[in-house]
């Protein structure tokens, strides 16, 4: 049953589009959203959490325009979806002790006496792994996971059918990011919460999504079960991305030469750095399609699927 | 030929040591990566060998070159920070000077060290071009460059000056992936060609591994492990350097290796 | 063997760190004396009745003496008890135009910062037009109309100084409402009432703070010149500028009439302006 | 550029009609009926009822607003009641005194505040730095009226090494008199080459400049320091320490120009000051400026003449700051991009 989605959302930041005609949908299972820096992610994830208005598209809450919710609908959103931001001291007010942030978390839907109240604070910290002791403490005198599990439990107080993480790990020490991935797969299993995980990191949505949608420069590129995506990625940014990841003990990443250039504002936004592009990507803007069970926007999908090998792509460059 | 060699390093503030290396050399042609997380003190540890840790107490030995940097003369310091060793900060664009064009900086660094005119015009442009840059960028401003373009000058601003030391400071985890590739590769080529010698801070294992010929382990301060980068990563002896190993996420392996494809394809779309 | 860095810090006769909590400490110590001075003016005052509308003909324009430690003005009364007493309205006005403006600032700062759109642009297009108006000429006009008094020095003073006061806050609270704490309340279903309240004012109370104990010797300052040009406190309200203007055509002969009002305006300046470094090195850090 | 430009215009003209409102509603609070202000105080009902008329003093307000607002733009600023010339004219010519005055305290706080500001950065923690501040500090802590009579009655009155009052001395008008072009003394005697006035101008102008500076320096000397301690602790200053380049370098040649920035935006702030302060001093040293004509309007009551110069000091303070906006533009290309 599909918990969220966008139905070609576009968002913009006054006359700049930042977001183009993406669809997306969030079910139970754990979904990514793969994307660089400027790719539009956060705006997109900002949609989904009702922050942001679309310019043009529908934002669906269960079934319901989540723009036409009334007020008893927008509280009921409000509890089902929560946020867990990439910097726990940027999600949590500096001046208020742990506690307090949950509390406000579990009294603003309904009210709570102060003992029932300290309970769930308790219980909560437990479920997250933290000490009880830790509500006294405020956010900088926390380390960053203590800050980031916090949040997490600040957003499980109102007990969500659904969190939208936006890069839950990357501001985390390697260590810790691991034992946060650990913690969210685990509430998710116990809670039965579906999740939207967005992120640049391949290896972290490998681990927790079933399936993934990939963005470049405001536009889905490519969707579909996550291992499949990474395999056998069938669009050329999506190759690109997966390779310049460096492996432990892999063959260094090779350079592409032109990843940095600006998305092309006509055609297809990839063709410039695009090892593949024709003149067909210049002409005309790629539309996604279905390719053996995947939604990609790309005229040579099939090629980037079947043919098109790591040496091969390197030669005409030379 | 050892380029930069550090002996019993130890630094403090207050009465806390918050960075101790006994040995660490990095000689001409070679890149040493230091890995570790946060509060391990493998920046401190790159900063002291430029002597750039103010109001810390410093001891032990530091040689860039012929020079012990602990006890040179603020002016002799001066004089071999940017020519000998050149850092290579995390985020490119808070690196460089907000109101000034990258050309008017290199020009005025050059100058410092006593080239001017139409050398320093001439070494400017070779260094940019040897990292793969149009010269045209050096009229740009900071804001008006990308990230890896912006690092990528950083790196050329220690060409030119004829740094045989690059120390660089976790020089792409401000970057994407994709852009990574690019700094990561220019790094590996100017070692390889010019005998570079690098030393390399970062916390993102996967990419030390495939650029570093020795790697130091470090943690809160101390160095847990090192050695040659293969046998580090292979065999590790520390259960600390085990944990960070483990910690890497596990990435599905690239497809298999397939068929050729038709002609080669030609060069479409503006360039940069 | 150190770096060359180090030695320079152990030489300095004032520790960094300390320093800015020594200034901070010495701003508020002498702001205290001064409030005190105000508020025990009718005991320590040599001669209480002074400060009001006594007068002594026969001992005016006396010089500094044991009698007298600061002199006499011209019609005899103890300059010592008149600038005491000049302390209770000089704190007065300093705290009652801080607060009145600080708090109308403050909130239509926070207003107009949280809200963004066209609520922030008619505010600060109001704001502009009082920071514009040239707060000298406002109050000479306000004091014409609600005749010269310590009230009409606050009031003329007030309406010419809130404007900095919602200018900052509103900057401040713009930024803090972009913070991602502000989001997860939002997502909470908090009313936005209640966010700007618990999350956005705390948060956005600490520059503006410093700026108002900053501000604290400007506004004596400003007081005192309304009063120089007659606008503020009138004869017999005990009141600096008034005294310094009284006085100021006998600099040359009797000039502690003229010289001990100007020192005690310049030293309760002084001390809010120290207080406002110490607080603002303190919370920058 | 250029949007962000027209935008600022677009705002500043919207705010110089707020003063124009606001002055003409506070000048109607002014108490006194103004046609008695017109035809005089012996005047007969029937000449009152005639000033009523003439002056449009029974339309309703709006209507009065829009004829003031006219007149205004058209030039007539309407007549001052005491100088019996229109208002135009006293501000055509007691305003560049002003600005002669209050330019000249303001170059003085800039070649001394910016100057003392590096040297507290560069010693931080140290004497220089503490003496800077304390300094500073009391600048801006001094009663400006106070200190004018105490450097007159010092440096005038007593020492007799600067004249007591005036701009220059009158005798000069017979023996070198000045051709006008600004009407800025001191700035019309350095075009035409009229020594003896500049001299006696420069000299009347230390003291009384001396006084305004007080404040605009010491508030440019905290801002400069605050600003370059806070520019040489971010990234780029610990690269340009990697480039060999030495602290005092850092600080004025890289830090500096970014560092400008926060002052500038003060500048603007501390003019508005200036002017006002501007006001006291001239009552001390009998400056024919801004400050003694309104002194002499609000002691006459003279609603015009005070609309009129609260009307100037409300577009000076916005024409600073456009400048100041430009200025940052050229100073930081971040600024110019947006």
């Amino acid at each position: 049953m599909t918990l969220l989605a966008a139905e070609k959302v576009t968002l913009a930041y006054g006359t700049t589009a930042v977001v183009h005609d993406v669809s997306l949908t969030v079910d139970e299972g754990g979904v990514g959203l793969i994307g660089e820096s400027g790719s539009g992610k956060t705006t997109l994830a900002r949609a989904l959490l009702g922050l942001v208005r679309p310019r043009s598209g529908v934002v669906r809450y269960g079934s319901r325009d989540l723009a036409g919710l009334g007020r008893t609908g927008r509280a009921e959103f409000r509890r089902a979806v929560q946020p867990v931001f990439q910097d726990g001291s940027e999600a949590l007010d500096p001046r208020m002790t742990a506690g307090a942030s949950i509390t406000e978390a579990l009294t603003t839907h309904h009210r709570m006496s102060r003992a029932e109240r300290r309970d769930r604070v308790d219980a909560l910290l437990a479920d997250v792994g933290l000490d009880p002791a830790l509500a006294a403490r405020r956010p900088h005198e926390m380390s960053g996971g203590q800050r980031q599990r916090v949040a997490v439990a600040r957003a499980l107080a109102v007990e969500p059918r659904l969190l939208v993480l936006d890069e839950p790990t990357s501001a985390l020490d390697v260590t810790v990011q691991a034992r946060i991935l650990d913690l969210l797969e685990r509430l998710a299993a116990e809670h039965g919460l579906g999740y939207l995980l967005i992120t640049h990191n391949l290896g972290v949505v490998g681990r927790l999504c079933r399936t993934s949608s990939v963005l470049f420069a405001g536009r889905v590129v490519e969707s579909g079960p996550t291992r499949e995506l990474l395999t056998r990625p069938a669009h050329p940014y999506t190759r690109a991305l997966r390779d310049a990841v460096p492996r432990l003990g892999g063959e260094p990443p090779r350079p592409t030469g032109r990843t940095e250039a600006a998305p092309a504002t006509s055609g297809c936004p990839f063709r410039v750095p695009c090892p593949l592009a024709v003149d067909r990507c210049r002409d005309e803007a790629p539309l996604a399609r279905e390719v053996e069970g995947r939604g990609v926007a790309c005229h040579r999908a099939e090629e980037v699927l079947g043919h098109v090998s790591r040496e091969d792509r390197d030669a005409p460059r030379q | 030929m050892t380029l930069l060699s550090v002996r019993d390093l130890a630094v403090r503030i207050g009465d806390r040591v918050i960075a101790s290396v006994p040995e660490l050399d990095v000689c001409a042609g070679e890149c040493v990566a230091i890995v570790g997380e946060s509060g391990s003190g493998k920046t401190t540890t790159l900063l002291a060998t430029l002597g750039l840790t103010q109001g810390a107490d410093v001891s032990g030995r530091i040689t860039v070159g012929d020079v012990d940097v602990l006890t040179a003369s603020p002016a002799r310091l001066r004089e071999i920070r940017g020519s000998r060793a050149a850092l290579v900060m995390q985020s490119p664009q808070a690196a460089l000077n907000p109101t000034m064009r990258l050309g008017t900086l290199m020009r005025r660094a050059l100058a410092r060290h006593g080239v001017k005119g139409a050398d320093a015009r001439e070494r400017a442009e070779e260094a940019v071009r040897a990292v793969l840059l149009d010269p045209e960028i050096l009229r740009r401003h900071p804001h008006q460059v990308s990230g890896g373009q912006a690092q990528r000058f950083a790196i050329a601003l220690a060409l030119a000056l004829g740094a045989q030391v690059v120390l660089a400071d976790e020089p792409t985890s401000a970057l994407d992936v994709t852009v990574q590739a690019e700094v990561v590769a220019v790094l590996r080529r100017l070692r390889d060609e010019r005998g570079l010698a690098v030393l390399l801070v970062s916390h993102d294992l996967a990419l030390v591994s495939t650029i570093a010929d020795r790697v130091v382990v470090m943690r809160d301060g101390t160095v847990v492990e090192s050695g040659p980068a293969a046998e580090v990563f292979a065999r590790p002896r520390d259960p600390y350097t085990r944990e960070l190993i483990a910690a890497v996420p596990e990435l599905p392996e690239a497809g298999p290796a397939l068929p050729e494809v038709g002609p080669a394809l030609p060069e479409a779309g503006e360039d940069l | 063997m150190t770096t060359p860095a180090l030695p320079a810090l152990r030489r300095t006769p004032l520790r960094r760190l300390a320093g800015v909590d020594r200034l901070a400490v010495a701003g508020a110590v002498l702001l205290a004396v001064v409030v005190l001075a105000a508020l025990l003016a009718p005991w320590i005052a040599p001669y209480p009745e002074d400060g009001g509308s006594a007068t002594h003909p026969l001992e005016a324009l006396l010089p500094p003496s044991g009698a007298h430690w600061f002199g006499t003005d011209q019609v005899g009364r103890d300059v010592l008890s008149r600038v005491l007493f000049g302390a209770r309205t000089s704190l007065l006005i300093a705290v009652a135009v801080l607060a009145v403006s600080g708090v109308a600032g403050v909130v239509l700062g926070v207003v107009a910062g949280y809200a963004g759109g066209w609520a922030r642009d008619v505010i600060m297009r109001v704001t502009d037009v009082f920071l514009a108006f040239p707060a000298l000429l406002l109050s000479l006009a306000l004091a014409v109309v609600l005749q010269p008094s310590v009230t009409t020095v606050i009031v003329a003073i007030a309406v010419t100084w809130w404007p900095w006061y919602a200018r900052l806050t509103a900057s401040v609270a713009a930024s803090v409402a972009t913070r991602g704490f502000v989001d997860s309340a939002r997502c909470l279903g908090v009313p936005a009432p209640l966010i700007v309240l618990r999350h956005v004012l705390p948060n956005s109370l600490t520059p503006v703070l410093v700026q108002l104990s900053l501000d604290g010797g400007g506004v004596i300052l400003t007081a005192a010149a309304l009063s120089y040009l007659g606008l503020g406190a009138h004869e017999p309200t005990p009141e600096w500028g008034l005294m310094v203007q009284q006085g100021q055509t006998l600099f040359t002969t009797d000039w502690w009439v003229v010289t001990f009002p100007g020192l005690a305006i310049l030293v309760t300046a002084f001390a809010f302006n120290v207080l406002g470094e110490g607080l603002r090195a303190r919370l920058a850090r | 550029m250029p949007g962000y430009l027209i935008r600022r215009l677009g705002q500043a003209v919207l705010v110089v009609a707020g003063v124009i409102v606001l002055t003409f509603a506070v000048m109607r609070l002014v108490p006194g009926d103004p046609a008695v202000a017109y035809a005089g105080p012996k005047a007969t009902a029937a000449e009152l009822a005639e000033a009523r008329r003439r002056f449009g003093l029974d339309d309703p307000l709006p209507v009065q607003l829009w004829n003031y607002v006219r007149d205004l733009l058209g030039g007539d600023w309407g007549t001052s009641l005491h100088t019996r010339q229109p208002v135009r004219d006293d501000l055509f010519q007691a305003f560049p005194a002003s600005l002669e005055l209050v330019g000249a305290a303001l170059i003085i706080a800039l070649v001394a505040g910016i100057p003392l500001g590096i040297a507290a950065a560069r010693y931080k923690g140290r004497l220089p730095d503490l003496s800077v501040r304390l300094s500073s500090m009391l600048a801006v802590s001094v009663p400006v009226f106070w200190l004018a009579l105490a450097l007159q009655t010092v440096f005038a009155s007593g020492l007799g090494w600067f004249p007591v009052a005036g701009e220059y001395d009158a005798s000069l008008d017979r023996t070198s008199p000045l051709h006008l072009y600004t009407n800025i003394t001191a700035v019309d005697a350095l075009i035409t080459g009229n020594w003896p006035i500049l001299t006696s101008t420069l000299s009347h102008l230390v003291l009384p400049a001396l006084v305004i500076a007080a404040y605009p320096a010491g508030v440019v000397a905290q801002m400069t320091r605050a600003a370059l301690i806070e520019e040489s602790s971010r990234d780029h200053a610990r690269l340009e320490r990697a480039l060999g380049f030495g602290e005092t370098a850092v600080l004025t040649r890289f830090a500096l120009r970014p560092a400008l920035n926060p002052v500038l935006s003060l500048i603007a702030l501390v003019f508005a000051y200036s002017i006002v302060n501007g006001f006291l001093v001239e009552a001390v040293f009998n400056w024919p400026g801004l400050g003694r004509y309104a002194a002499d309007s609000i002691r006459s009551l003279d609603t015009p003449a005070i609309a009129g110069v609260t009307l100037l000091v409300a577009v000076l303070y916005v024409v600073a700051n456009l400048a100041v906006d430009l200025l940052q533009g050229v100073v930081d290309p971040r600024v110019r991009a947006r």
